[in-house]
C-alpha cells in the first residue's frame, strides 16, 4: 500500500469526529429535501444514511460533496468550516463519491474516467499502472485500457471507487454502492470498505439493504421527508425495526399462500433463444431455454449485464427472434413484436423506469396509453379513446397506491418507488396470462418494494406464469418458485428453491463477474479500434 | 412643383455583387444624376424569381412607380402579368423577349465587346489556349463564346478554347477554382461570364495569365492581369427611356444596344498590350460601333461542319438570341 | 446571478406571451439599428410590422402573406413530425425541389392535355417525387446508419442540380427561344394551380398548409401514429416498448416529410412561381426549418410562425421601398427577431430566480 | 485526356480550395465534441469574410484581418453561446438564426468594401526547398494560413487526445450530466468550445475574401459553411479524417472544373453534383460500421444542459 499515505486510527465510535453538520437545509420548489438535519460523521467510521424514496439521502450527501448548496446550515470538517462551492473544493478537502446513479463516460476508457475524477491525475501511463496496483491491492481487478461502456455494473463500480480511492479520501460516500452486485461482489466491496475503514478513512453509507448495512456499519443515521427522525448502531437492532424507523409505521412481508404448482402445458415456453444483443455494449443470448406453468414463478438472477436486457426484450417483443424460439399458452411469438404478443396476453416490465418502461416527458395518463393501449381497448381505428385511458390511468394509481397529485402530471415527477409502482401496476392490471419484469424494486424502499412483491404474488396466485429477472437474490428467495441464473447470456438449468444455499446459488451466477481476467476476444477488439482511431 | 417621376428598379442580385445587379444600380444612380428632383427612383435587390417577384414588382407598382425596370431574365412572366394588372405603369424588362403594350424590352450585345476581347486574346496568348468560364449555357453566354473564339481564330489559326461551366452566376470561390483549373490545363488567356472579380485575382496568382473585366471595368487588377473590359453600361438607356416617358413619347420597343449605342463599353485597354494589337482591337471595336463590321459575319461553320452563315452573309438577330450551337473549331459540347 | 428554475410543466401564460414580449423587444433593437442606419425607426417598425396588415395596401399584401406563409408551414409542419421523433431531415429544400420536378413534368408530359384529372395526378406525383427523395436518407440510414443530417443536406445540392439541368434540358420551354425554364403553367389551365378564390391569395397549397395544420394537429393529439411520434422523440426505448419499430418510423417522418415538401414544391412551381428554371427553389426548405422551431414544433405555433415570417418578408420589402433599407438590414432584423423569441421562449419553461446565498 | 491533369498541381489547388471548409469544420468539430451542435457556421464565416477583409484593408495588413476575422467569428458565436448556454434555446434553431443574422449583418457593415482589393497575403518562403520535385509544388509553395490550417488540425488533435482539458472536453460532449456531477463546468467550457468554433468559422471566412477570392462581395461563402457542417458529421468526429474530409470535398470539387477544362466528355450536370453524391457514398461506406460511428458521436450532442441543483 505504498500509494496510500494518511491517517492510520483505530475504527469505532467514540474517536474525533471527521465531518460535522448542524442545521443544513436545502428546499426544492415544492419539496423540502432536507429540513434542519445535523449528524456526524467519526474519523474510520462506516456510517449509514437510510430512508425511503425521497427522504433526501441524496441531496445531503450532494451538498457535502459541493454538488448542491444548502439553503442553510453548517459543516464542519475536523472542526473547521466546510463549505465546499464545487466537487473540486470537496475532493481539495479529502471527500469523495460514488454516485447513485454512475457518473461515468461509456465511450472513454477506464483510466481516462478515473483521470476525470482526480484533481491532479499523473501521467496516462503512470496512471495505469497505477490504476493497476490500488485496483489489485483492493481486490477489485481493472483493466486501465478498456472503455467503461463495454463494462459490466460491477465493474462500472469498480471504476468509481477506484477513482475515489486514488484520491486518498478522508470521507468516502457511497450512494446506493450495492444494487448491482453479486453477493461475492458484495463480499469483495465489504472487505474493502473494512479495510479502508481500517486505515481510517470514513465512510457514508446509503442502501435500501438493511441486511447490508447491520452487517457493516458502525451507526446509522435515518432521515424521513427531509429530517433525521432517529439514529442507532445497526447491529443493536434487527433489520424489521430499521424498516419501522424509516417508514414510521409497521411493515407487512409479502405473504404467498402455500401452493403448488399445477400440472399441464406450460404457459410459457423458450426454446433455444439465441439472439444478438442490439445494444453497442450489449451480451448476447444463447440458446436460453425454460418453462414456466401458470401460477408458477421462475426467477432469474444474475449479475448486470450479464443478458438480463437482452432477455427482456427478447421476451417482450422489442427484439424478435426465430419463430418457434417463444411460445405462450401454445402461440408461436417468436417473430412478433410487443404488440402482438401484449394481444396474446404477454406483458412485460422493463428495469429502467424512466427512459424505457415510461416516458419522463409524459403525463401518467400518456404513460399509461404507452403499453396498455393494445390489451385495454384504448386505441379504435388509430385513434385514441383518452377518456378511457385516463379511466385506466386513474384506475392503476387508486389499485396500486401510486402517491402523485394526479394522473395528468410528468412521470419524471414520480419518485421512483411510486414510478415503479405505476409502471408494475399498469402491467399487472391488464388480466395478463404471462408477465415478466426485470428489476421489479431496484432502488425502491422496503414498503414500496414489499408491496410490489406482494402484488406479483397476487397475479401468480390468480394463475399468471412469472418471470422475474432480478439481481436482487433476497428477493428471488422470497418469492420464486424456481430459479435459475444467467452468465454470459447463458442460463443455467431452473432449479427449485427450496433447499438452495446462497453459495449454490453464487456458482449458478458465475462467480463474481470479472475476477477471471477479462476475455481477450471481446475486449481486444475494441482496445484495438479505440486506438487506431486517429491512426 | 410638379409630382417626381418614380421610376423602380428591381434586381436579382445584391446591388453589392460588383456584377450584374451592381452595374444596372450604377444606371439608376446615372437616371438620379441626370434627372435629379425630376425623379424619385426605389429599388429592390436580391429578390428572387418566381412568386416573390411578382409580389415585389405589384408593392412597387401599388407604391406609384411610373416605370419598373425589371433587370433578370426571370422576371418576364411576372413583368408581363403585373404589367396586366396596371396598363398605367410602365414595364422594361432586361433580356426577354415577351412585350406588351406597356412592357418593353431591352438586351445589350455583350457579344460586340467578346469580339474585341477575342481579338486580344488571340493575339496575347502565349500558350494558344484560352479559357472561358460560362454560367449557364444560354444564348446569351454561347455568343460570348462563339464570338470571342472566332475573332481569337481569325488573328490566331492555332488557338483553342476551353470552356468550364460554373453552373453559377456568382460563387467567387467556384469562380476561383474554375480559373485554376483553367490556367492549370496552360490557359494564359481567362473570359469569365459570372459576375465576381475571382477569376482576375486568381490569374494575378500566376504571371503571365492575363483576363478581362465583365459587367464591371474592374479596374482594381489592371494594368495586369485585367487588360481590358466589357462593361455593362444601363446608364444612357435609363436615361433615355425616362426622359420618354417624361416627354410623354415612351412605347413599347425592343432594344438591343451594342458598342455603338453606348450600351456595351470597352474598358480601357492597358500597356500590357502591345501598341499593334491595341490599335487592331479599337478599329475593330469602332468598327462594330459604326455597324460596318457584325461579329458573326459568314462564312461561318457550325460545330459539325454543316454551313451556317455564307460568305459575308451576317446571322440576324434571332437566330442569335436563340443560339444554343457552337461554331465549327471548339471543342466539347453544350450541356443540355 | 440569477438562476433557472425547471418549472414541472411549461407556463401557458407564458408560452403566450413570451412571443409578444419577442417581437416587442425585437422592435425596440430593430428600431436602434435603423436608426443607426439613420432612418427613422418608428416608421420603419410600422412599415415592417403594421402596414402589410393594416396599411394603405393591405388589402393586396394581406393575401400575399398566405400566399408567402403557405410553402413555409406545409414544409414545417413535415419536417416538426420528424424533429418531434428525433428524425433530422434538413433537406426539405430538396425535396421540395423534386416533388416540384416530378410533378411538374407529369403535367408537362401531357401538354396541352385538358384531362380534370391532370392536375390532381400532378400533385399526388409531386408528394410521391418529395417523398422518396426523403426516403433516402432513411433508407441509407436504416440499411447503413449514415447519418440523415448529412445525407439530406447534400441531396439538396444534387437536387438543386438536376433543377438546372431540367431546366436547361428536358423541360426546357420548347417554345422558350433557347432559354431555360419550362413552359408556365398560367398557359396550362389544366395544370394551373391558380387562385381559387379571387384576390385571396388562396390556392390549392395554402388550402394544402392549413389542412396539414389541422391533421397535425389531430395526428398529434388523438391519433396513435402522433403519439408514437411524440414517445420516439421522448424516449426512443419507450417507444420501441410500445411497439414502435424505430425504423419504419423513420421512414414515415422522412417519407411524410418528403412528401409535404414535395407538395410544397409543385403547388408552388404550378401556381405562384409558374414554371420550373433554375432559380425556382429560394430556400423555402431551410426557412421552414426555422419557421418549425419557432412554432415549437406545434402545428398552431407553426401556423403562427409562418405568416409571423411572411410578414417580416413582405413588411421587409415595403421597408426597402418606401424607406430604401437595403435588404441586408432586413435579413439582419429577421435574424434578431429569431434571436429573441428563441431567447425569451425560457420563460415559459423555467422560472428565474435571484440565488439566495448560502451562507457558509 | 485526363493525362494532361497534373496531379501535383491538382493536389496544390486542392489544399488552397479546402481551406475555408477545412478551418470552419475542424473548429465545429470541437463545438460538436463539447456536445453543442452550431448549425451558424455559414453565418459566422461570412461575418469572419467581412470582418477579416475590412481589418485587413483598414491596417493594411493581413495578418491583422484575420486576428480581425477570428475575433468577430467568435464574438459572433458568442450570441449564440450566450443563446444557448445561458438561455437554453434550441440550438438548431439557434445556430440557423445565426446563419440568417450573419448574412444580413455582413452585407450591412460590408456595404463600403465591395469591389476594393486587399493587401495581398504572401506566400511562405521555403526557399530552394521549394523546388524539390514533388513535395516542392504540393507542399511548400503556399500562404500561411494554409499551413496554419493543418497546424490546428494537428493541435485539435493533440488536444482531444492527449491533454486534459481535451479529455474533460470530450467528457462533457459524451455526458454532460456526469461531467457536472464530477464538478465540470459544462457551461463555461461549452462556451469556450463555441468561441473556438467561432473563431475558426472565422478565420475560414477570411481565406476566402483575404486568398482565395480575394474580394469581398455579399454572400460569398456561398454555402460553404454547411459543407463545414457535413464535413464533421462525415468525419465522424475525427479531426484527421475532417482534414480527409474537406480535402476530398475540395479535391472533388476542383477535379470536375479540371475534367471540364481538359475537356473530358462527361456531362457536365452529373460532374458538377459529383463533390456532393461522392461525400453521400464515402459517408454510407465509412457509416456501415456502425458500432465506430457511433463511439465517435458525442453521446449528449445538442441536449439541452440545464443543472438543476
Ligand atoms: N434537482 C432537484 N429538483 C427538484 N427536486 C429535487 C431535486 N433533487 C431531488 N429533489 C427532490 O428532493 C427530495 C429528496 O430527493 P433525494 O434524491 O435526496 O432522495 P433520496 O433519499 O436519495 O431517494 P432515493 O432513495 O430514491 O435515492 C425528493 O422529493 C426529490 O424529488
Ligand atoms: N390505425 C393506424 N393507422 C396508422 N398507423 C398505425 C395505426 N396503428 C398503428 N400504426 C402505426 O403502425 C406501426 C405498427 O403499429 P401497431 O400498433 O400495428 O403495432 P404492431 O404491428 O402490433 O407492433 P409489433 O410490430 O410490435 O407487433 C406503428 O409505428 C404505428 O405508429
Ligand atoms: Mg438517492
Ligand atoms: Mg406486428
Amino acid at each position: 500500500m505504498a500509494s496510500r499515505k494518511g491517517p492510520r486510527r483505530v475504527t469505532g465510535t467514540g474517536t474525533a469526529q471527521l465531518l460535522t453538520i448542524r442545521g443544513l437545509t436545502k428546499a426544492y420548489p415544492g419539496v423540502v429535501a432536507n429540513s434542519d438535519v445535523s449528524f456526524s460523521v467519526a474519523e474510520g467510521e462506516v456510517h449509514a444514511l437510510l430512508g425511503e424514496n425521497g427522504a433526501g439521502k441524496s441531496t445531503l450527501v450532494k451538498a457535502i460533496y459541493g454538488l448542491v448548496r444548502p439553503d442553510a446550515g453548517e459543516m464542519r470538517l475536523r472542526g473547521e468550516l466546510y463549505a465546499p462551492a464545487e466537487p473540486r473544493a470537496a475532493r481539495a478537502a479529502g471527500v469523495a463519491m460514488v454516485f447513485q446513479h454512475f457518473s461515468l463516460f461509456e465511450a472513454l476508457n477506464v483510466a481516462e474516467n478515473i483521470a476525470l475524477g482526480m484533481e491532479t491525475p499523473p501521467r496516462q501511463r503512470e496512471l495505469a499502472a497505477k490504476i493497476r496496483e490500488v485496483s489489485e491491492a483492493y481486490g477489485l481487478p481493472l483493466d486501465p485500457s478498456r472503455l467503461v461502456g463495454d463494462l459490466s455494473a460491477g465493474e462500472r463500480q469498480r471504476v468509481e471507487i477506484i477513482r475515489c480511492l486514488l484520491q486518498d479520501p478522508k470521507l468516502l460516500i457511497m450512494d446506493e454502492p450495492t444494487s448491482v452486485l453479486t453477493p461475492q461482489e458484495v463480499e469483495i466491496l465489504f472487505a474493502t470498505l473494512r479495510q479502508l475503514s481500517a486505515e481510517g478513512t470514513a465512510i457514508l453509507y446509503i442502501s435500501h439493504k438493511l441486511e447490508e448495512i447491520r452487517s457493516l456499519c458502525d451507526r446509522a443515521t435515518i432521515l424521513r421527508r427531509g429530517k433525521v427522525v432517529a439514529s442507532c448502531i445497526p447491529r443493536e437492532v434487527s433489520a424489521r425495526d430499521l424498516a419501522e424507523m424509516m417508514v414510521g409505521s409497521a411493515l407487512t412481508p409479502p405473504a404467498r399462500a402455500a401452493r403448488t404448482v399445477p400440472e399441464g402445458p406450460p404457459a410459457l415456453e423458450v426454446r433455444g433463444l439465441s439472439v444478438a444483443s442490439p445494444m453497442p455494449f450489449g451480451t448476447s443470448l444463447k440458446d436460453v431455454g425454460f418453462t414456466v406453468a401458470r401460477g408458477e414463478v421462475l426467477g432469474i438472477a444474475g449479475v448486470a449485464g450479464n443478458g438480463q436486457d437482452e432477455l427482456l426484450l427478447a421476451l417482450s417483443g422489442e427484439l424478435t427472434s426465430a419463430p418457434g424460439m417463444v411460445r405462450a399458452a401454445g402461440a408461436d411469438l417468436g417473430d412478433k413484436g410487443p404488440n402482438d404478443r401484449r394481444r396474446a396476453g404477454f406483458v412485460a416490465a422493463p428495469e429502467e423506469r424512466l427512459g424505457h418502461a415510461a416516458a419522463p416527458g409524459m403525463s401518467l395518463v400518456e404513460n399509461a396509453l404507452l403499453s396498455g393501449a393494445v390489451r385495454m381497448g384504448l386505441v379504435r381505428r388509430g385513434f385514441i379513446d383518452w377518456a378511457a385511458t385516463r379511466a385506466f390511468a386513474d384506475a392503476v394509481v387508486a389499485e396500486y397506491d401510486v402517491r402523485t397529485p394526479g394522473t395528468h402530471v410528468a412521470a419524471r415527477a414520480l419518485s421512483g418507488g411510486n414510478l415503479q409502482k405505476f409502471v408494475i401496476g399498469r402491467e399487472l392490471s391488464q388480466n395478463p396470462s404471462v408477465i415478466v419484469i426485470n428489476q421489479p424494486t431496484w432502488g425502491v424502499d422496503a414498503a414500496a418494494a414489499a408491496s410490489i412483491r406482494q402484488v406479483i404474488l397476487d397475479r401468480a396466485a390468480a394463475g399468471a406464469a412469472v418471470v422475474v429477472i432480478s439481481q436482487d437474490l433476497d428477493e428471488l428467495m422470497e418469492i420464486a418458485d424456481r430459479f435459475a441464473a444467467l452468465n454470459e447470456g447463458r442460463l443455467s438449468p431452473p432449479r427449485p428453491v427450496r433447499g438452495l444455499t446462497m453459495k449454490e446459488v453464487g456458482l449458478m451466477m458465475g462467480g463474481a463477474h470479472g475476477m477471471q481476467p477479462p476475455e481477450p476476444d471481446a475486449a481486444g477488439v475494441l482496445r484495438a479500434e479505440a486506438s487506431d482511431a486517429e491512426a | 412643383a410638379q409630382e417626381p417621376l418614380k421610376v423602380g428598379f428591381i434586381y436579382v442580385g445584391p446591388i453589392g455583387d460588383l456584377g450584374w445587379s451592381y452595374q444596372h444600380d450604377q444606371g439608376r444612380l446615372a437616371v438620379e444624376k441626370e434627372f435629379g428632383d425630376k425623379v424619385e427612383t426605389v429599388y429592390l435587390e436580391s429578390v428572387p424569381e418566381g412568386a416573390d417577384a411578382e409580389r415585389a414588382l405589384t408593392q412597387m407598382a401599388m407604391q406609384g412607380a411610373d416605370l419598373i425596370f425589371t433587370t433578370s431574365f426571370g422576371y418576364m412572366d411576372a413583368t408581363i402579368n403585373v404589367a396586366a394588372r396596371f396598363p398605367d405603369v410602365k414595364f422594361e424588362h432586361a433580356t426577354g423577349y415577351k412585350r406588351a403594350g406597356n412592357v418593353a424590352t431591352y438586351n445589350a450585345r455583350f457579344y460586340e465587346g467578346r469580339a474585341v476581347m477575342g481579338t486580344i486574346a488571340g493575339r496575347m496568348t502565349r500558350s494558344n489556349k484560352i479559357g472561358y468560364i460560362g454560367s449557364f449555357p444560354i444564348p446569351e453566354v454561347i455568343q460570348g463564346i462563339n464570338s470571342t473564339f472566332i475573332h481569337a481564330r481569325k488573328v490566331n489559326p492555332d488557338v483553342e478554347i476551353s470552356v468550364v461551366w460554373a453552373y453559377t452566376w456568382f460563387d467567387p470561390a467556384k469562380e476561383a477554382d474554375a480559373a485554376r483549373a483553367l490556367i492549370e490545363q496552360g490557359v494564359d488567356v481567362i473570359l469569365a461570364h459570372t459576375d465576381s472579380t475571382a477569376p482576375l485575382a486568381e490569374a494575378a496568382k500566376t504571371p503571365g495569365v492575363i483576363g478581362f473585366g465583365q459587367a464591371s471595368d474592374m479596374l482594381d487588377f489592371a494594368p495586369s492581369p485585367r487588360v481590358s473590359s466589357i462593361i455593362d453600361n444601363w446608364g444612357p438607356y435609363y436615361i433615355e427611356r425616362v426622359q420618354a416617358v417624361l416627354d410623354g413619347t415612351w412605347t413599347s420597343t425592343d432594344t438591343w444596344a451594342g458598342i455603338g449605342e453606348g450600351a456595351v463599353v470597352i474598358g480601357e485597354i492597358t500597356d500590357a498590350v502591345p501598341a499593334e494589337v491595341k490599335a487592331e482591337a479599337e478599329a475593330l471595336a469602332a468598327a462594330i460601333a459604326d455597324k460596318s463590321y457584325h461579329p458573326f459575319t459568314g462564312p461561318l461553320n457550325r460545330q459539325d461542319g454543316t454551313p451556317w452563315l455564307a460568305e459575308g452573309e451576317v446571322a440576324d438577330d434571332a437566330t442569335l438570341a436563340g443560339m444554343n450551337f457552337y461554331v465549327e473549331g471548339i471543342k466539347g459540347d453544350i450541356p443540355q | 446571478m440569477p438562476r433557472l428554475e425547471r418549472r414541472p410543466t411549461p407556463s401557458r401564460l407564458w408560452t403566450a406571451a413570451t412571443p409578444v414580449l419577442a417581437v416587442i423587444a425585437t422592435m425596440f433593437a430593430g428600431g436602434l439599428l435603423f436608426a443607426a442606419l439613420g432612418k427613422d425607426p418608428v416608421e420603419a417598425i410600422r412599415t415592417i410590422f403594421w402596414d402589410p396588415l393594416f396599411g394603405e395596401f393591405a388589402s393586396y399584401s394581406r393575401p400575399q402573406l398566405l400566399v408567402k406563409a403557405g410553402p413555409l408551414i406545409l414544409i414545417a409542419i413535415g419536417l416538426s413530425l420528424g424533429f418531434k421523433a428525433q428524425v433530422w431531415n434538413i433537406g426539405a429544400e430538396g425535396q421540395y425541389i423534386m416533388g416540384a420536378l416530378a410533378g411538374a413534368a407529369t403535367g408537362l408530359a401531357f401538354y396541352p392535355g385538358d384531362s380534370p384529372l391532370l392536375f390532381p395526378a400532378m400533385v399526388v406525383i409531386g408528394a410521391l417525387g418529395g417523398g422518396l427523395w426523403g426516403l433516402i436518407p432513411a433508407v441509407l440510414k436504416l440499411r447503413f446508419g449514415s447519418s440523415e443530417i448529412l445525407v439530406s443536406l447534400m441531396l439538396v445540392y444534387v437536387a438543386q442540380h438536376i433543377l438546372s439541368a431540367a431546366a436547361f434540358g428536358m423541360l426546357k420551354n420548347p417554345e422558350g427561344r433557347g432559354f431555360p425554364g419550362s413552359r408556365n403553367f398560367q398557359q396550362f389551365p389544366a395544370a394551373f394551380n391558380g387562385e381559387l378564390i379571387a384576390g385571396t391569395g388562396m390556392h390549392w397549397g395554402v388550402v394544402a398548409a392549413l389542412g396539414s395544420v389541422i391533421a397535425a394537429h389531430v395526428l398529434l393529439s388523438r391519433h396513435i401514429l402522433g403519439f408514437h411520434i411524440r414517445v420516439a422523440g421522448e424516449a426512443p426505448r419507450a417507444a420501441r416498448f410500445a411497439g414502435v419499430s424505430p425504423a419504419l418510423l423513420t421512414s414515415v417522418c422522412l417519407g411524410i416529410s418528403g412528401a409535404l415538401a414535395g407538395l410544397a414544391g409543385l403547388f408552388e412551381v404550378t401556381g405562384p412561381a409558374g414554371q420550373i428554371s433554375t432559380d425556382f427553389a429560394s430556400g423555402y426548405g431551410f426557412t421552414a426549418i426555422i419557421v418549425a422551431f419557432l412554432g415549437r414544433l406545434h402545428p398552431l405555433g407553426i401556423l403562427l410562425a409562418g405568416l409571423l415570417m411572411a410578414l417580416t418578408y413582405i413588411g421587409g420589402e415595403l421597408a426597402q421601398l418606401t424607406l430604401n433599407l437595403p435588404s441586408a438590414a432586413i435579413q439582419a432584423f429577421q435574424g434578431m427577431l429569431l434571436f429573441f423569441l428563441l431567447a425569451f421562449d425560457v420563460l415559459s419553461n423555467f422560472r428565474i430566480r435571484l440565488a439566495r446565498r448560502a451562507r457558509a | 485526356m485526363i493525362g494532361s491533369i497534373d496531379p501535383l498541381l491538382l493536389i496544390a489547388s486542392l489544399m488552397v480550395a479546402s481551406t475555408p471548409i477545412l478551418l470552419a469544420a475542424i473548429g465545429e468539430l470541437v463545438v460538436e465534441k463539447a456536445g453543442v451542435l452550431n448549425l451558424g457556421v455559414e453565418g459566422m464565416m461570412i461575418v469572419g469574410a467581412i470582418a477579416g477583409f475590412a481589418a485587413a484593408v483598414e491596417s493594411g495588413s493581413p495578418l491583422v484581418g484575420f486576428v480581425g476575422a477570428a475575433l468577430a467569428g467568435a464574438a459572433l458565436s458568442l450570441i449564440f453561446a450566450v443563446l444557448t448556454q445561458v438561455l437554453l434555446s434550441n440550438q438548431v434553431a439557434t445556430g440557423l438564426a445565426l446563419t440568417l443574422f450573419g448574412i444580413g449583418f455582413s452585407a450591412l457593415i460590408g456595404q463600403g468594401y465591395a469591389g476594393r482589393r486587399p493587401p495581398p497575403t504572401p506566400k511562405l518562403d521555403f526557399g530552394p526547398l521549394s523546388d524539390i520535385p514533388v513535395l516542392g509544388p504540393v507542399l511548400l509553395r503556399h500562404d500561411p494560413v494554409v499551413y496554419v490550417s493543418i497546424l490546428i488540425v494537428a493541435a485539435v488533435w493533440v488536444f482531444l487526445k492527449y491533454t486534459r482539458a481535451g479529455l474533460v472536453l470530450r467528457a462533457v460532449g459524451e455526458s454532460h450530466d456526469a461531467a457536472h456531477a464530477l464538478g465540470y463546468k459544462v457551461v463555461r467550457l461549452r462556451v469556450l468550445a463555441i468561441a473556438f468554433g467561432g473563431a475558426c468559422a472565422g478565420l475560414g471566412g477570411a481565406y476566402l475574401s483575404l486568398v482565395r477570392v480575394p474580394q469581398w462581395t455579399e454572400g460569398m461563402t456561398a454555402g460553404a459553411g454547411w459543407i463545414a457542417l457535413a464535413i464533421v458529421v462525415f468525419a465522424s468526429w475525427r479531426p484527421w479524417r475532417v482534414l480527409a474530409g474537406a480535402y476530398l470535398f475540395g479535391g472533388v470539387t476542383v477535379l470536375q472544373l479540371n475534367l471540364q477544362a481538359a475537356g473530358v466528355a462527361i456531362p457536365v450536370q452529373y460532374l458538377s453534383m459529383a463533390p456532393y453524391v461522392i461525400t453521400i457514398i464515402v459517408l454510407v461506406i465509412i457509416s456501415a460500421d456502425r458500432r465506430r460511428a457511433a463511439q465517435n458521436a458525442p453521446a449528449s450532442l445538442g441536449r439541452v444542459f440545464h443543472a438543476s441543483s
